[in-house]
């Protein structure tokens, strides 16, 4: 792979790693829709990059679903949730961004060096998103448990999914892969459809605290 | 012939501590009341008591239940064999080999529980202290009289009556602490199983006080006259065990001829006359313990049985 | 003839799912459901009879999954049979609707279908779609009830599932990236013998990593503490017939799924040898759940706790190793699966004929339900481990084994049995003994499936037949 | 022959199923005890027939269990004299439960255990590899269990089975580590692959201590006890007389099973642990018992006791072995196993007793009873024979073997050991101390139920039970006797024992002049107990016979005297807790925290005084209580994590995670 490919796809795997901690970043639930609909275009540029290096035409399909469902249906339809429930649109955080922020830096280095050390015949491509994919998993995770809100708490699990995408199509000749980022986006849609049946407005802690009450001590 | 001869002596020494029982009893008042300036009764009245107890008709109540009646046959019988089989006059006699200490102190307990059962068995509440505070001091002797066992078969090697005489006949024994702490240890035993001042008092009537005649408060007639017997019996079987484990000179070994019996028999009077003796002085010179001190008198037993126990092993050992 | 039994495993259930979803009458779909169920365990004495069919490059028939798959669809058979009993009397107080039920029996073949698939798959993708499905499936029976707290109950599932499930995928994703050097790109690099034969050669590092995903993934399937928070009340507000399908099968799937990887770890020298790792977990999971025991006041959830010590015991047994250990492992999974199921059979009557899941109003059950109670007896006698019941020997041979060679292990095993058992003591002497309470009147029960489980529980602890040994013997060996 | 055997356990176990089948009633109490004397008595014949051969070991391979190793079943000398108390007992008891278990209200929560107890138990004496061992064992425990509840209304038996269990449980852990131990990483478990092995003096000491644990927990040995005094009251009392009387042994046959055989011994510092809790469990074992007054509780507290003299004999055998000299050893694994016998069959027979005392009055409580031997006269005088017995009177069998225990006591010196030359008078005292406090405590017991005037309207109004139960009690009583007149009889039946553990064993007894007992040539000690029982009999006929002749037979029954001062109201009489009250403030004081306050009414009124005794368990309050507190706290401290949010089990799953993760990278 030439050069200049191979930076093209450092690149795009390396602006994902940012858009995750701009998502950490963020305090007001639109913003955070926004950025996660950007993270998502940059995945389907990531995704359709790899599909001409690896001339694997499937793989344009994939980035398809990716910038229409993740990059424009889940975003919009989550906006409407917002309006809809009247959630308001400060986030709960659980922890300060400056210290999220952190331990988000924390993450990737370990992510770097976890993978880093792996032998290099991997194929450098590889490799590196393998790291960059990993950070973005667990900044996604990180994401998931320092913020209250379920709608954040969702473009959490969604933004660790684009990591898995990223990883997957990163993953010279991997199998099955456009299935799967099909089986997620239903996946997904899922989630943000039990979101909007069952009114989980603030949390996802409980559909309703009392009802955690009741069962106390069972 | 010898058979015969054997079952003879055998049954020379059962009637022997069986006569001598009452005597040894009426010694040892007549030297009490002499010591505190008394007359007192002459030697044959534990006789006369006896026969006349014998003559009266018991009274018994009806709560008794047949055991009541049948007790007094067992404490005496049990009593009487575990006397008669204490070598007295000779060792090595025809049932020697029936019996060891361990099973005289056991039958002497045998005794004891028989007699416990016929003090609750009327159901008053004489009886019961009788035999609740009678099971408590034996239950504190016992341990302490096992110690003086060990210590003598330990220094014999062997648990049997007459091997230990023969082997303190025979062997230069001499004057061996453990021995001695032995001998204190058994006297003080004896005294508790006696029911003899300090532990107790035969001649008391005063309720709260009495332990063994509280137990028999509620027989009367030949009953009684039994359980006194057993009492005496008692008494001569302990003064014999000393005797015969501390003082076997003069007895008769199975070596030696029948001739010699009488002396044999001279000899073991004399020695339970001056047991006899001895007991009543020290009688007279303590006073009774509070129930509840007894416990510490017989810890003062089981202490110094234990230490000559100790002594020997450590000797053996080292 | 292998193959078209392996086929008819696989076809059968979801054949069926398609079908039960039109079929508007519930006896009919209960019978049918009933039917298919039967028809795939006959299938799968097929797969033991006939010769087995070569490992293709998406499914493989060996020791281990063909006994699995026997497992499976036994207890999904009987526990479609009791579920027949179970929902006429759901239907009865109205707890569900016939359009429900249209559903749940579709659900119930299709779950059985996707286990099996995970079970069959030569692909560790494939496998992974399986578990996953059936994850996803089991959520929404969990839900079924639409309680509030069933509700909650599936959503906690399905969000703890959901991060299961990506972590697992990214750990194949990177399996599937240290075996495509060696096996060339596409398909053959997921291909699971391919994987073991080639493993010596893999990067023992990237397969460190991905195993670290692979094992929090599946672990969350298999329940394992600190992964495990969804389990209890999955089992505990979902219809009985589920969560006796739950412990008695979901969870050996994650675990058969976590055993394959640890096969191709074990193939590789050099990778992490998974033991201490799945050793701490057993423990942290057997300990954890022991104690959770006490406090728990829904019958259902105690028992869901239960299944969390097994598992803990059962992983701990793999993570131990040994022939000796792996092969009580797989017996203890086995026995598992079988008693607790019957368990939850006995459970979801008890349940039914008292109206109530809290424990503190089940008591004498041994004097107004005398059959049940045996039921429930056997079981808390079984699952506690004791003779003459097959998991005294599992736990005899795993306690056995690891004392002689890790005393302190073993020792913390005792301890967590011990806590268990005073627990599970507790239950069995309150709810089965005393003063009886509450309704009296015969329960419309059908006891076979129970019985039939405890009979197979207690002949094993009698006597193991020796084909079986010899199976897991094999596997146990591979295991290492 | 051992086929034989086999088919009698299994068919023991299959008579279970007979108890289940409600439609036989009323017929079913007496198939199923009826089968399972037959079977015992057929036992019992085997296990004679085999000691008559000689006791050859006798081995037999089941392809069950475990299938590369099989069930290995083994009748030998030992496993044979276990058998022996088993069926003997186990026959007896059946006997009694045929009348007896007649009477039980709900018979379908005894009869389908009954038969299997029985079997479970001779199975762990056939045992011969680790897992068919350890299986019969807990399966023993498992079945008892459910006949511990089998009066499920009460929450005492409830707490008693839940202990009860649980300890079991824990016993059999300790010794299937043992096992693990022994049989080694790659599961060696037939006993014979175990047998020959050579071992580290640690991994000895290590089994040793587990063995002691699990064997000692299932005896009743203090301070693993807990579970007894509970449990074995709460059975109906013919199974009361199966645990107490039997089972305990089993466990003591697991001991020496171990210990002695696969073990092979273990050093000296070792027996003497055996050798001290021995003499500790027999002196609290008694006074636990003074201390009670529920006749049934009584007796369990008594097993304690006897136990731990069984104990201290089988530590005293360890010593002497360890030490070298095999006769000794041999002489105190007699007396052990004598005593395993004598208190078979008398514990046995007082169970019975308290069974049908309890059938004839409803209650168990001493203080409620009274005046039994008038009404009931036949279990009166067995009961009577059972208390002198177990009190180790002479001549009943108790004695005997306390007096072989004693015999090898005053051998010890020859260990040339210091802790042995410490230890073992102390131990003798203890036991001496122990005999007298039983000889005291049965004293109350007796004097207390069976004579004395009825406390009660239950007591006063007692009928005497029906024949079997009586004929039970009097076989037992008989037995008692026997033993304790030709003891040779079991000396003799120990030797291949003797020879098989110590490759040593006494003298034969039988041959002796007058059947007398003469342990050991070197010393002169012998007894008698045959001479001493005629004489006894000539000496007390010969008396009455006399007093009647020349004294009068005249008889004159009266009021009670009492120093004048009767009170016809049986609540004056001594109670069981009066009558312990000089014990208590000896011993009780300390031991128990006994305290006594006594709240006098003010001068003039006529309200009652009360005197109110509080005692505590310090075994109890200070070592299960505890643990039993921690595991509670524990689990209190982890409840929480029931109610979490999804968002913090998120986070441990995140936790794991990284923490893996970072795991992974420290590797490389």
């Amino acid at each position: 792979m030439s050069p200049l490919a191979f930076d093209i796809a450092h690149l795009l795997a390396g602006s994902m790693v940012v858009v995750s901690f701009l998502l950490l970043y963020q305090d007001r639930i639109t913003g955070v829709l926004n950025v996660f609909a950007v993270q998502a275009i940059i995945l389907a540029l990531a995704v359709a990059f790899q599909a001409w290096s690896q001339g694997a035409p499937h793989l344009y399909l994939t980035a398809l679903i990716a910038l229409i469902v993740k990059g424009g249906i889940i975003p919009l339809a989550l906006h409407r949730i917002v309006r809809e429930l009247g959630i308001h649109r400060e986030i709960e955080k659980v922890v300060g961004v400056g210290l999220t922020m952190l331990v988000g830096l924390a993450l990737t280095a370990l992510a770097v060096i976890v993978v880093l050390p792996i032998a290099q015949e991997a194929g450098r491509v590889g490799r590196e998103d393998l790291a960059f994919a990993l950070a973005v998993i667990l900044l996604g995770l990180l994401m998931m448990i320092t913020r209250r809100n379920a709608v954040t708490q969702v473009v959490g699990f969604m933004s660790l999914e684009n990591g898995l995408v990223l990883a997957a199509t990163g993953a010279k000749g991997m199998p099955l892969v456009v299935e799967i980022s099909v089986a997620f986006s239903i996946l997904i849609a899922f989630i943000v459809f039990g979101i909007f049946v069952f009114r989980i407005r603030e949390r996802f802690d409980t559909v309703d605290v009392h009802a955690l009450e009741r069962f106390r001590g069972d | 012939m010898r058979l015969l001869l054997d079952l003879l002596a055998q049954g020379l020494q059962m009637t022997l501590v069986l006569a001598a029982a009452p005597l040894l009893v009426g010694w040892t008042r007549k030297l009490r009341a002499r010591l505190l300036r008394r007359r007192g009764p002459d030697l044959v009245q534990p006789y006369r008591d006896l026969v006349r107890l014998l003559r009266k008709e018991p009274v018994i109540a009806h709560s008794a239940s047949p055991y009541f009646r049948v007790a007094p046959y067992l404490v005496f019988a049990s009593t009487w064999i575990a006397a008669a089989l204490v070598p007295t006059y000779a060792t090595g006699l025809m049932f020697h080999w029936a019996t060891d200490l361990i099973a005289i102190v056991a039958f002497l307990g045998f005794a004891r529980f028989a007699l416990g059962l016929a003090g609750m068995d009327v159901g008053t509440a004489f009886g019961g202290i009788g035999s609740s505070r009678e099971v408590m001091i034996a239950s504190l002797a016992e341990p302490a009289m096992l110690l003086v066992v060990f210590t003598l078969a330990l220094l014999a090697g062997s648990t049997q009556l007459s091997a230990i005489a023969e082997f303190l006949v025979r062997e230069p024994v001499g004057l061996r602490v453990s021995l001695g702490l032995a001998l204190v240890a058994l006297l003080m035993v004896a005294i508790a199983e006696n029911a003899r001042i300090p532990v107790d008092n035969p001649t008391t009537h005063l309720e709260l006080t009495m332990v063994h005649e509280a137990m028999v408060l509620e027989y009367s007639g030949r009953h009684l006259a039994l359980i006194e017997a057993a009492s005496a019996l008692k008494l001569t079987a302990y003064f014999s065990l000393v005797a015969c484990l501390f003082f076997p000179f003069g007895m008769v070994t199975s070596t030696s001829s029948p001739l010699l019996y009488p002396l044999g028999i001279l000899a073991w009077m004399a020695k339970i006359a001056v047991l006899g003796a001895v007991l009543a002085v020290f009688e007279t010179a303590v006073a009774k313990l509070r129930v509840f001190r007894v416990p510490e008198f017989l810890g003062g037993a089981f202490v110094l049985g234990f230490l000559g126990t100790l002594l020997l092993f450590v000797s053996r050992a080292l | 003839m292998g193959e078209t039994a392996r086929l008819l495993v696989l076809a059968i259930p979801f054949a069926a799912a398609l079908l039960l979803g039109v079929i508007k009458d519930y006896r009919l779909g209960a019978r049918l459901n009933a039917t298919a169920a039967g028809a795939a365990l006959l299938a799968a004495v097929g797969l033991l009879v006939f010769e087995r069919p070569e490992p293709g490059i998406h499914f493989i028939v060996d020791d281990l999954n063909t006994t699995f798959i026997l497992l499976n669809t036994f207890v999904g058979f009987t526990t479609a049979l009791f579920s027949a009993s179970y929902i006429a009397h759901e239907l009865a107080i109205g707890r569900l609707t016939p359009r429900f039920l249209r559903f749940y029996h579709a659900m119930y073949q299709a779950m059985l279908g996707s286990m099996s698939l995970a079970l069959l798959a030569n692909n560790v993708g494939l496998m992974w779609v399986g578990v996953e499905v059936a994850t996803l499936v089991t959520v929404l029976m969990v839900g079924i009830y639409r309680t509030e707290p069933a509700i909650e109950a599936a959503w906690k599932y399905f969000i703890l599932g959901s991060v299961g499930i990506a972590l697992a995928f990214f750990g194949t994703i990177l399996v599937y990236l240290a075996a495509q050097e060696t096996l060339g790109e596409g398909m053959p690099a997921l291909a699971w013998n391919r994987l073991v034969a080639a493993a010596p050669l893999f990067d023992p590092r990237l397969l460190d990593v991905a195993f670290v995903f692979l094992l929090i993934g599946y672990g969350t399937k298999v329940g394992l503490a600190p992964l495990h928070a969804w389990l209890p009340d999955a089992h505990a507000e979902g219809p009985t017939p589920i969560s006796a399908v739950l412990s008695g099968l979901l969870l050996n799937v994650a675990l058969f799924a976590l055993l394959r990887f640890k096969l191709v770890m074990a193939a590789n020298p050099s990778a992490l040898t998974p033991g201490p790792v799945m050793v701490t977990m057993g423990l942290v999971s057997l300990l954890f759940a022991a104690l959770m025991l006490y406090r728990r006041r829904d019958i259902k959830r105690f028992f869901a706790y239960s299944s969390i010590e097994h598992m803990g015991i059962t992983t701990f047994a793999f993570g131990m190793g040994g022939p000796l250990a792996n092969f009580a492992g797989l017996l203890h999974m086995a026995m598992h699966s079988l008693a607790k199921s019957a368990i939850f059979m006995a459970v979801g009557h008890i349940a039914q004929v008292k109206g109530t899941q809290k424990i503190e109003s089940l008591r004498g059950l041994g004097a107004t339900h005398p059959v049940l109670a045996w039921g429930f007896a056997i079981g808390v006698v079984a699952i506690a481990g004791m003779p003459p019941f097959g998991l005294f020997t599992s736990e005899f041979l795993i306690l056995s084994s690891t004392f002689a060679r890790a005393h302190t292990l073993a020792l913390v095993v005792v301890l967590g049995l011990l806590i268990a058992l005073g627990a599970l003591v507790v239950r069995l002497v309150g709810i089965v003994f005393g003063p009886p309470l509450g309704a009296r009147e015969p329960a419309r029960a059908s006891y076979l499936p129970m019985f039939a489980h405890f009979l197979l529980v207690l002949l094993a602890g009698l006597w193991l037949p020796e084909p079986l040994v010899r199976w897991f013997q094999t596997i146990a060996a591979q295991l290492g | 022959m051992l086929e034989f055997l086999v088919l009698i356990v299994a068919l023991l176990a299959a008579s279970g199923a007979l108890g289940v089948i409600r439609a036989l009633d009323p017929r079913r109490p007496l198939l199923v005890y009826g089968i399972a004397l037959v079977l015992c008595l057929g036992g019992l014949a085997v296990v004679l027939g085999h000691r008559v051969m000689g006791a050859p070991v006798l081995r037999l391979v089941l392809p069950l269990g475990l299938p590369w190793v099989g069930v290995h079943l083994r009748l030998d000398a030992l496993a044979g004299f276990f058998l022996l108390v088993i069926n003997l007992v186990g026959a007896l008891v059946s006997l009694f439960a045929l009348g007896y278990g007649r009477h039980a209200s709900e018979p379908g929560r005894v009869l389908p255990f009954y038969g299997p107890f029985l079997a479970a138990m001779q199975l762990v004496c056939l045992a011969d590899d680790a897992f068919s061992f350890l299986f019969a064992w807990e399966l023993m425990s498992l079945v008892s269990f459910f006949l511990v509840l089998v009066e499920h209304e009460k929450e005492s038996s409830h707490q008693a089975a839940r202990v009860y269990l649980l300890m079991a449980a824990g016993g059999t852990f300790s010794l299937l580590l043992a096992m693990g131990v022994l049989a080694g990483a790659d599961g060696g478990y037939s006993f014979d692959a175990i047998r020959g092995q050579e071992r580290a003096e640690a991994t000895v000491v290590s089994v040793f201590l587990l063995a002691l644990i699990g064997a000692g927990s299932k005896a009743g040995l203090i301070p693993v006890h807990a579970w007894l005094p509970l449990a074995h009251p709460a059975a109906p009392s013919h199974v009361s007389a199966l645990m107490s009387g039997v089972m305990t042994k089993v466990a003591i046959y697991g001991f020496v099973r171990l210990v002695f055989d696969l073990l092979g011994g273990v050093a000296l510092g070792p027996s003497v642990i055996v050798l001290i809790l021995g003499g500790i469990s027999a002196v609290l074992g008694v006074l636990y018992a003074l201390m009670e007054h529920d006749l049934k509780r009584l007796l369990a507290y008594h097993t304690v006791e006897n136990i731990g003299i069984i104990t201290a004999a089988l530590g005293l055998a360890l010593a002497f072995a360890a030490a070298g000299f095999d006769l000794l050893a041999a002489l105190a694994l007699t007396a052990g196993l004598f005593h395993v016998l004598n208190h078979a069959l008398f514990k046995s027979l007082l169970f019975c007793g308290a069974g049908a005392v309890l059938h004839a009055t409803g209650t168990r409580d001493m203080e409620r009873l009274g005046g039994l031997l008038r009404r009931m006269p036949t279990t009166g005088i067995s009961f009577l024979l059972g208390c002198a017995a177990i009190s180790a009177l002479p001549p009943l069998n108790g004695f005997v073997s306390e007096w072989l225990l004693f015999q090898a006591i005053l051998q010890s010196p020859i260990l040339v050991s210091l802790p042995i030359v410490l230890v073992v008078p102390a131990v003798g005292a203890l036991l001496a101390l122990a005999a007298a406090l039983a000889a005291a405590c049965f004293v109350k017991a007796y004097g207390v139920v069976f004579l004395s005037r009825p406390r009660s309207a239950e007591a006063a109004a007692a009928r005497e039970v029906d024949p079997f139960s009586r004929a039970a009690m009097l076989a037992f009583a008989g037995l008692c006797l026997l033993l304790g007149v030709i003891p040779g009889l079991i000396v003799d039946a120990l030797a291949p024992v003797g020879e098989l553990l110590l490759t040593a064993h006494l003298p034969s007894q039988l041959g002796n002049p007058w059947l007398s007992l003469q342990p050991l040539p070197t010393s002169a000690s012998s007894y008698n107990g045959l001479v001493l029982l005629s004489f006894l009999l000539i000496a007390g006929g010969l008396t009455a016979v006399v007093l009647h002749r020349f004294g009068g037979a005249g008889l004159r029954l009266g009021p009670i005297w009492d120093c004048g001062y009767p009170d016809p109201a049986p609540s004056t009489q001594y109670t069981a807790t009066s009558f312990a009250q000089p014990i208590r403030r000896v011993f009780g004081t300390v031991l128990f925290r006994a305290r006594e306050t006594v709240t006098m009414p003010p001068p003039l009124a006529t309200a009652a005084a009360r005197l109110e005794v509080r005692l505590e368990d310090p075994i109890w309050e200070r070592l299960y209580v505890p643990v039993a507190r921690a595991v509670l706290a524990a689990a209190d401290r982890l409840n929480p994590l029931q109610f979490q949010t999804i968002r913090r089990y998120l986070v441990l799953v995140f936790l794991s995670l990284v923490g893996l993760l970072v795991l992974a990278a420290a590797r490389s």
